[in-house]
């Protein structure tokens, strides 16, 4: 790394940084699931010599990028209802199937997006929980808790500036205990059954970031995956 | 079920449905959505209907426009909030529609249960979400798991790509999504095609759902991009 | 009927009798499953215009007649293990699925050999009860309880004359109330929660069968279906 | 699962098999018996195995084989019992092989729930015989049933005909039979194929077991008669 990249990791990380981050930290081979929202921009940052699959929860393996205007084709969408294509190697199957294959543990990695995640793990990514809302779940739940490991990316706060990582959710869960590691514009944050550790800062101060979200984080653990 | 029956029609195809009928409906956003066949159960008049679909329709299409007229009483779906799902949000906030929220996979599961007679499941899926609340519960080798009874129907109506002379039916990419085990989980399954083909031009290996699942097809020219596509 | 027929009614019915009358009772365009054994032999008495569809356990349906010697193909295999061959129309689907379909409720006829049957229907097929026996039940317990309709195909007595239609089978069961009608050489008779019911009689009379069996035999039904 | 590797043998695919694995070996009579591997098995030396199968071997097969020489602590399995299985039915008897028979059905479904992720399911099979006996069993809508766990698996060993690059594999006709659970069902699955295609040559709505469950491919030039039918 030269000493202008090592600078530039001490400003907050754009959203496309955060998403070439979790990109780089996903194994080469991997089947991967990506969510709706801030997760796919992922996709644009997996190298095809990488060997990784994407799974789309609605009945595909093998997906490939948006396709041209002329090639859209309304029987070939993902989990967002967005047009996709099909890449060699790609196979198709009914939504049983799908999730058979997310619950019994076949995705390596699944990167979701996140309303709070707890110091522990949980996840609530479902349900702003405001009372006049219509409620909407799709896979979540099932992403959430099915994949081997699944990692958050999203913003370290709210618009209006509340924390998202917290010691306890106060919106309605999505999963508990799933999440391993949360990627932000500020921090990489292991989360789990020993709490939250801090592995990578960026444009903040271990004290800082404590004070920031009101929490007690473990020391820097450096950078593992 | 018995052999597969051709109709003329959507609405031949659909036949009675009652008053008070699970009706299964396939698709997932456009892809594999039985758009005739929903249409045709507009015309019927079916009402206190309880639909079990993933979405709960779009803009003004037939499945929003059966919502809007009051016909459905219950949707069980995983995801009915869209940009354009005015109808039922509107329904669902007046109290119009009830609705049962369930995560997508468990909806599958418990759909294809139905199809498989199995009498229930522990699922992990859920376990402590709000959509779990007041469920049965056990830990199975140190895995909180929640239990989840199967989804049966009186008709299922899905979208296919080609239909063989005894109902042998192929889809085409993600509209696959919920064809085959809704035709499985209802009583009578109704199964809109672009195509029917002779007996024996469907390879006995590429079959997705076998015609003992199927009891009526009706061939829908459909889709010109579709169509367009096929033959290129 | 004839004279002629009505008369040979009246004498025990050969195999190949048992098995076109089991074959004639099928509804047309049903979907069926033969056991091994006996209920094989009802295969060579469906017509072919009949839309009468014939499922394997092992994971076809469309399954055809013995293939000639030259064509035996040793990945086309009943649930017997024996050469079969596949019909225009035939899918193939894995053992889950093949299952499911069976436990479902999606066959519409089973026909299945039996060691006993109870006047209620439970059916006794898989076991000798002999302790030195290696046990096997392959699909029986499934295919007894998981088809609409469940009919067993037998001689009356076994061969050292003992009844095989009894009050309560002494035999390891299969499955419980399961059993519909049985066609044995002597009669066809009803089963289930109201008792055994002769449906028709050939070459003996209600007094006698009673008597041979030690059971209390319903009235004669009719031929129904 | 990471993207299937191709080994150049039978022994190389199998890969290390501890002493006390679980192993599924996949096959229903002659059809979709992994021989090959299940010879790279007995010459690996793997022992105190718990195998899972619908069958305990025929005549001097290399599952027979396995039995016959010990190597075979307990047999999961729906129909040990053959005209040939002689081996099978010796140790047996002679108590050097445990049994644990299970209805064919609920041997399937238990192999799909453990891929599937369901920890465990009613089943209304097997009620109130001698093989649901001490199993917990509750009654659902009218009709009992038996709770039955899933089978996990170290390893499963299956049969297909052509697998491309990335592993996707399809079967050949009544061949298919455990493959595509077993496959699934284990944290290691070793695959013997006949032929290996370029990836794009299989047709993705015809895709039976994604390569998403294979770890390992080994291609067997295998069976002449099948490779003449292919061409045919």
């Amino acid at each position: 790394m030269t000493t202008t990249e090592t600078a530039a990791r001490r400003a907050p990380l754009t959203k496309a940084q955060i998403a070439a981050r979790v990109a780089d930290e996903i194994p080469d081979g991997s089947y991967v699931n990506l969510g709706i929202g801030l997760p796919t921009l992922v996709a644009d940052h997996l190298a095809t010599g990488r060997g990784i699959t994407l799974h789309t929860e609605n009945g595909m393996l093998g997906m490939g990028p948006s396709p041209e205007p002329d090639d859209v084709d309304p029987d070939l969408v993902n989990a967002g209802k967005i047009p996709v294509t099909e890449l060699p190697g790609a196979s198709y199957f009914h939504q049983a199937d799908s999730f058979a294959m997310m619950r019994g543990g076949h995705i390596d990695v699944c990167v979701l997006g996140a309303f709070q995640v707890s110091a522990t793990g949980d996840l609530a990514n479902w349900s702003t929980g405001a009372p006049d809302a219509v409620p909407a779940v799709g896979g979540a739940m099932d992403l959430a808790i099915g994949a081997r490991r699944t990692v958050v990316m999203m913003n370290l706060l709210t618009k209006d500036g509340r924390p998202k990582l917290v010691e306890r959710c106060t919106l309605p869960l999505t999963g508990v205990g799933c999440v391993s590691r949360i990627y932000t514009e500020l921090a990489i944050i292991d989360v789990g059954p020993d709490g939250a550790h801090v592995v990578e800062l960026f444009g903040t101060t271990h004290a800082e970031l404590e004070k920031m979200l009101g929490l007690t984080l473990g020391p820097t653990l450096g950078r593992t995956r | 079920m018995s052999a597969a029956r051709f109709a003329p029609s959507a609405l031949d195809a659909l036949g009675d449905v009652a008053d008070g009928a699970t009706v299964m409906i396939g698709g997932f956003g456009p892809a594999g959505q039985p758009t005739d066949l929903v249409e045709a159960l507009l015309e019927q008049g079916a009402s206190d209907l309880v639909v079990v679909s993933n979405n709960a329709g779009n803009g003004d299409d037939p499945l929003a426009r059966l919502i809007q007229r009051g016909r459905v009483a219950k949707m069980v779906c995983s995801f009915p909030r869209q940009v354009d799902s005015w109808h039922f949000d509107s329904a669902y906030r007046s109290g119009a529609v009830e609705l049962e929220l369930v995560p997508q996979g468990n909806l599958a599961e418990r759909i294809r249960a139905a199809g498989a007679g199995i009498g229930a499941f522990y699922t992990p899926t859920g376990f402590g979400t709000p959509l779990a609340e007041g469920k049965e519960h056990r830990r199975i080798d140190g895995v909180d798991h929640v239990l989840e009874y199967p989804i049966h129907a009186d008709v299922a109506l899905v979208r296919a790509d080609r239909a063989d002379g005894v109902g042998n039916l192929v889809y085409r990419k993600t509209a696959r999504n919920f064809g085959p085990i809704m035709t499985a989980a209802a009583r009578r399954a109704v199964v809109q095609v672009r195509e029917v083909v002779p007996t024996g031009t469907l390879d006995p290996e590429a079959v997705v759902t076998p015609g003992i699942y199927v009891d009526a097809v009706v061939e829908i020219a459909g889709n010109a991009t579709i169509a367009m596509k096929e033959s290129a």
